[in-house]
């Protein structure tokens, strides 16, 4: 079960100086991932190069970075749904092979099944699984619930605003509590409010489970706030981690309140400087080079 | 009570949609009594529509006529049932195995180019004179029609989709019943509609091509002593068949695809 | 030759059939090329087809059965007959061998299920007509159409029907290999003459009035070389008649073929000519059969025309 | 150079796949030649597999045979071509003009039901016995199969990605090229792959029906005089010939159909 | 042309009051909104109730409010893709019958073509308007690169990571320069750097061509930094406005510096305790009652 694994090379960032002794939920080793463009000129795009990293058990790892980095591809590769062109990912020490089936992924896009109500995507997973129909619907109603949902339960994926689909999506990927959790922008669709109240939902539940989370944001005061450590993935192409930063904030967080903290200021004031150079690479790469 | 409308066109009554397709009709009918009147249409091909309505209802009057169109129904429902059946089953298949689909592709496409007339002989030698060689006739035109589009509706399934159902944890067989096959239904029904159409093709030939009975049957008989008004006849209630028929798969259809958005639904959905 | 239209279209319902196996022979014989004809020769998956593609005016002239002219006259389409190739139908009716220990007569016919070429066809009516005669009534068989070729064939195989009333080659080959036994025959004379009191006309060439009108010559043309034809099959054996025709005709198996030439070479009309009490008798059949000839007033001297016939007893040697 | 891989399945090297075509098709003779060896099935009805390969060869290598082949070919792409695009007309009048939809609809479906095989006469008179007969009832053959994939891939085009292209300022015209048509290709495509094989039996029926040339006039000939090799080896020529047809439609397709992700594509696209 | 639309009915919150007097972009009137909800059972849902509002000529508004609360909705309506149950739309004085030809919109929604490259689908509208290729390819080509989409022309959507995709939709809605631009949350897939150039690009285009802008965000510090007016729609069902804050900040803004000044955070703290009262009842509501 969870071993670690063991890296001889050298590399810009090294995660694993963090979390080499503790048990490894995900490592990524020297992955690198091209995608082919233009069909059949063989031509090829390098989104991401020479990725090292790991996410420990029970840790709670963010990543940041500008647009087009390769976060999404980061993520896919980890949910086992892209293979990587060089390099290898392993799920507690396994390599993956196929769609991962220790992770829980909520994607960036739209994923739901249209012709499902929000209370049969809610509890797909748990159907999936065997899981009887009565409970899984009185599982789903719950998760409904505190997603603030309830009374919508027979709505249809296009009936529902892009929030509340978003919302049905968390509570598809929580409600089977899998060992890792993946999360491509949960609540980039949410208001500040709204958004608020489902971190510290998930900051609760975290704490309760201790599960593994790889998390990806926009929101660098999202990241920080529900960190235990946070990556900043260089602006594309050939895309690697170029800084990683703990987070030493005392928990139990509410997310509201420690952003007004002084160590949060200070860390995001640190992050953010790294963050904006790269942005500015990636967009000034763009738009003149 | 007026609901959000999405587009000035689109619905009509149905009193004026009933008008509108009658008017469609007795247009056809004039068409063509007009045309067999003035000679444009020779009446030993064509008879004339006031004959054909009145042979049809008097033979709609006799049992005779319904112990040929129970066997041709027969014929035709189960050469669509199993046609439907095997489309779908192959389509799945060959949809979800890409070197199974990839080594038969052309063997499939082969075997769909055969003309099933001279397979006839074929199928009657193999499953007799009765009702099997018309089912099997059916089932050959059916089946690729489905299949075709089954197979291509699984290659439509939204990767999106398809990947969060393999992360929730879907077996093969629980992706094929949770999302291949809803996403693919509204390519099965499609492909339906033609199914119909052409299931009854298949029976009505296959008696054309050798039977004791059946609407196909009393078509070739009529047309052996070239009456025409009984041929004209046989196509028209072959005709109020299918409809009914096509109308049972579209309420079919309308009872599996409530979870659409209608046609310029909502602009924030993915 | 000077004829007014050397480009004729023929049209033909089953032209490998032994039925019309003079139109072959004077194709391949090259007689049509030597009285200034270009026939091109449609073929169709029967008679009726052929017939329409006549009647639609797709085609000029059609060899056929003389039973259409009669049908067409009672429809007010009216056909002329110019040359008889066939006088007796041809067709004949043979029983299963598993049926044979237990039929004595027609009558046994009842509750059988009898094969035919398609319903409505002479092959039906010859049945039904034989089955008339003998005090049954039409509808105490089943008729069940099972084409002309190999379906035919497997249909009585496979036990599927009981009795089949088809032409050559299906039931020389039937015979052949022993699956029937044949019990009446309009392949003979003697044959025919059981069946219907005489000789019948089978193939014809036949076309409109107003084509033969228009194109004296040319109708002319088209029965010298067909007269030629005929008078070639009388003077030479079946196995010469075999080799003349296509190869791909004998299906591979060239003995079969040439008995079922054999069986038929009765049939072919020595010369052509018309035989008034021999048309008589296909009206007679027909207008038990056919409502709407029984309901007309039938014309036969309009149905056929005899002086192209006659002109080639002079001129064709 | 490895590329990021999607799926464990999918691709077998051409020569894997090449070879396991050729042991479906070894299959299939070894099958077919025990069948007849073993008195399974009767060599007068099924010929036997050497036989029919030996007769497609050496009538390959007669002139004869391409004529006919080109007949047949002429029939069969005029059918295809009439066909796809009279599908494709009346899919987008009907699939964009509700009320005609709705007005015609029983009308699609009931000429959709007709048994060809007995209009053929009616296309024989109008259309002489020439290769247009034949064209025409391939045409009604091609034209439903595409008709309802073309009708149905227009209900199927996204409401928000329409949405967008109004408030762009597409023009009716406009929605059509840059819209509608694009989406519903595929819905098009799959409907080619059935209408290929349709095209095909639609010319071989009719040159079955009535004809002077063509593969099927070939086929009815052989089938008169119970010369089974000569039907089967006509299928066969018939077969390779579609394969060929149907090569270019895939072709084309991948040429249209560039844009796609693949199967199992990137999961933040929406 | 533009024209003022007299109202007299009085609603609760009085847009009018503000922009009565110059000329009238687009004008809500009593805008009902009542969705069907379960096929055939006749049950519909209210999302939005008696709506009055108003988006002067060369206006910048923004709505911000809840998830769920009915914004897409809204501005659905005032694009045309959808028909008011009660009360009616107007834009310059014309009801909206069909697309609203005047305006612009970049859905929340991804909505470029898929079959059509990143150039392709910038310069969709313009060769819409007829525009000859190569003029079009040029100003196409130019929008890539203020977006920073430069030598991503010619790949297709699936090709392009979800803030790529973004961006290519607004270039592709700005590229048109329509008289009224309807924005949902173009912004929310953006990192923060890029959203600030983004947001800058954008004011920048407005201030130069004065167009009527109605814009809806999550980012209460994204829609006071752009706007001259900032609507508070209440949670749903029945969602109405119940808030209205012009912003009286100076411009040329840069987004953000203006987030730094006292005025800004006063403006921002005012707005804040008011949608968060909102969302805690939406969130209350759906959780609890
Ligand atoms: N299938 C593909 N073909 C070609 N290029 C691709 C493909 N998928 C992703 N890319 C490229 O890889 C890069 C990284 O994409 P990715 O979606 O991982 O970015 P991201 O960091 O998630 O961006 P965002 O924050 O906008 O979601 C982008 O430049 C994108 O164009
Ligand atoms: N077609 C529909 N059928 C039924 N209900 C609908 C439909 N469209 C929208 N709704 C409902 O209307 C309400 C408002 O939806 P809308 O998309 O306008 O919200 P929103 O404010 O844009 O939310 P978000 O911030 O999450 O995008 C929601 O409760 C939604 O469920
Ligand atoms: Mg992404
Ligand atoms: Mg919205």
């Amino acid at each position: 079960m969870p071993q670690p694994i063991g890296m001889s090379d050298a590399s810009l960032a090294e995660p694993r100086a963090v979390a080499a002794a503790a048990p490894v939920a995900l490592s990524f080793d020297r992955v690198t991932c091209r995608f082919p463009t233009r069909q059949g000129r063989g031509e090829s795009y390098v989104a991401l190069r020479d990725i090292s990293l790991t996410v420990g058990d029970g840790e709670f790892v963010s990543i940041v970075g500008p647009t087009g980095s390769g976060k999404s591809t980061l993520l896919n590769l980890a949910a086992g749904l892209l293979r990587p062109s060089e390099g290898r990912v392993t799920a507690f020490g396994q390599p993956i092979d196929g769609p991962n089936r220790r992770a829980g992924y909520l994607s960036q896009a739209d994923a739901l099944f249209p012709w499902a109500t929000a209370l049969d995507n809610v509890t797909a997973g748990l159907r999936f699984r065997g899981v009887s129909p009565a409970e899984a619907k009185a599982r789903g109603e719950d998760w409904l619930v505190r997603t603030g949902l309830r009374g919508f339960g027979d709505r249809y994926p296009h009936q529902m605003s892009g929030g509340m689909r978003k919302r049905v999506a968390l509570a598809q990927t929580l409600i089977l509590d899998p060992d890792i959790i993946l999360m491509d922008e949960p609540f980039s669709a949410l208001d500040i409010q709204t958004r608020q109240l489902m971190e510290n939902e998930l900051l609760e539940l975290w704490a309760a489970r201790r599960r593994s989370v790889l998390f990806i944001t926009h929101d660098l005061e999202e990241a920080i706030s529900l960190s235990d450590r946070v990556l900043l993935l260089s602006a594309g192409p050939a895309a690697h981690v170029i800084g990683e930063y703990p987070i030493d904030l005392p928990r139990p967080r509410d997310v509201a309140e420690i952003r007004l903290t002084p160590a949060f200021l200070d860390l995001h004031r640190r992050i953010w400087a790294d963050l904006k150079a790269q942005v500015m690479t990636a967009y000034g790469q763009a738009r003149h080079g | 009570m007026a609901e959000p409308q999405r587009k000035p066109t689109g619905g009509v009554s149905r009193l004026t949609l009933l008008g509108l397709r009658l008017a469609v009709l007795v247009g056809l009918l004039a068409a063509w009594h007009l045309g067999v009147r003035w000679g444009l249409l020779d009446p030993f091909f064509f008879s004339t529509p006031e004959d054909v309505i009145a042979r049809t209802w008097t033979d709609l009057g006799h049992a005779e006529i319904y112990r040929h169109l129970w066997v041709t129904s027969v014929e035709t429902l189960l050469a669509f049932a199993t046609g439907t059946a095997g489309g779908i089953a192959l389509g799945f298949w060959l949809g979800l195995s890409p070197i199974a689909s990839q080594v038969l592709d052309p063997y499939v496409k082969a075997a769909n180019a055969l003309p099933r007339v001279v397979l006839a002989p074929i199928f009657a030698l193999w499953l007799g004179l009765g009702i099997w060689s018309k089912v099997a006739l059916g089932f050959s035109l059916v089946f690729f029609i489905v299949f075709f589009n089954v197979y291509q509706g699984i290659k439509e399934v939204s990767p999106v989709v398809l990947a969060n159902a393999r992360m929730l944890g879907a077996s093969r067989r629980q992706l094929m019943t949770a999302v291949y096959l809803p996403s693919a239904l509204s390519w099965v029904f499609s492909s339906l509609h033609t199914a119909v159409g052409f299931a009854l093709v298949g029976a009505v030939v296959g008696e054309y091509l050798g039977s004791a009975a059946g609407l196909g049957y009393r078509i070739h008989q009529a047309e052996g002593v070239f009456d025409t008004v009984g041929v004209f006849s046989g196509m028209l209630i072959l005709t109020i068949f299918v409809i009914a028929v096509d109308a049972l798969v579209s309420r079919i259809e309308a009872r599996f695809l409530v979870w659409r958005p209608e046609a310029a639904g909502r602009t924030d959905a993915a | 030759a000077d004829v007014e239209k050397p480009d004729i279209k023929l049209s033909v319902g089953g032209k490998a059939l032994l039925y019309y196996l003079p139109l072959t022979v004077t194709e391949k014989l090259g007689y049509f090329k030597d009285a200034g004809l270009n026939v091109e020769i449609s073929d169709f998956a029967g008679g009726s087809q052929s017939l329409q593609a006549q009647i639609g005016g797709s085609v000029d002239v059609t060899t056929g059965s003389y039973e259409h002219t009669i049908q067409m006259q009672a429809q007010g389409k009216p056909l002329v007959a110019v040359v008889d190739l066939g006088r007796y139908p041809g067709i004949a009716l043979g029983i299963a061998n598993s049926r044979v220990a237990s039929y004595k007569s027609i009558k046994d016919l009842k509750g059988m299920r009898i094969g035919v070429t398609a319903p409505g066809s002479s092959t039906n009516f010859m049945v039904s007509y034989l089955m008339i005669k003998a005090g049954l009534k039409p509808e105490d068989a089943s008729f069940i159409g099972v084409g002309g070729g190999a379906s035919a064939v497997a249909a009585m195989r496979h036990g599927q029907i009981d009795a089949i009333s088809n032409t050559d080659p299906v039931m020389s080959e039937l015979e052949t290999a022993g699956d029937i036994q044949v019990i009446a025959d309009s392949r003979t004379a003697e044959g025919t003459n059981q069946i219907y009191g005489g000789p019948s006309p089978a193939a014809v060439l036949y076309m409109r009035p107003s084509f033969i009108q228009a194109n004296p010559k040319t109708t002319q043309a088209l029965v010298d070389a067909l007269v030629r034809g005929l008078h070639w099959v009388q003077s030479h054996s079946p196995e010469q008649i075999a080799d003349l025709m296509p190869p791909e005709y004998q299906g591979g198996n060239k003995t079969l073929y040439t008995t079922a030439i054999k069986k038929s070479l009765a049939i072919y009309s020595p010369d052509g000519k018309f035989d008034p009490a021999a048309c008589a008798n296909t009206l007679k059949v027909l207008q038990v059969f056919d409502d709407k000839v029984k309901a007309a007033s039938i014309d036969l001297s309009k149905t056929y025309d005899e002086t192209f016939v006659d002109q080639a007893q002079k001129s064709v040697k």
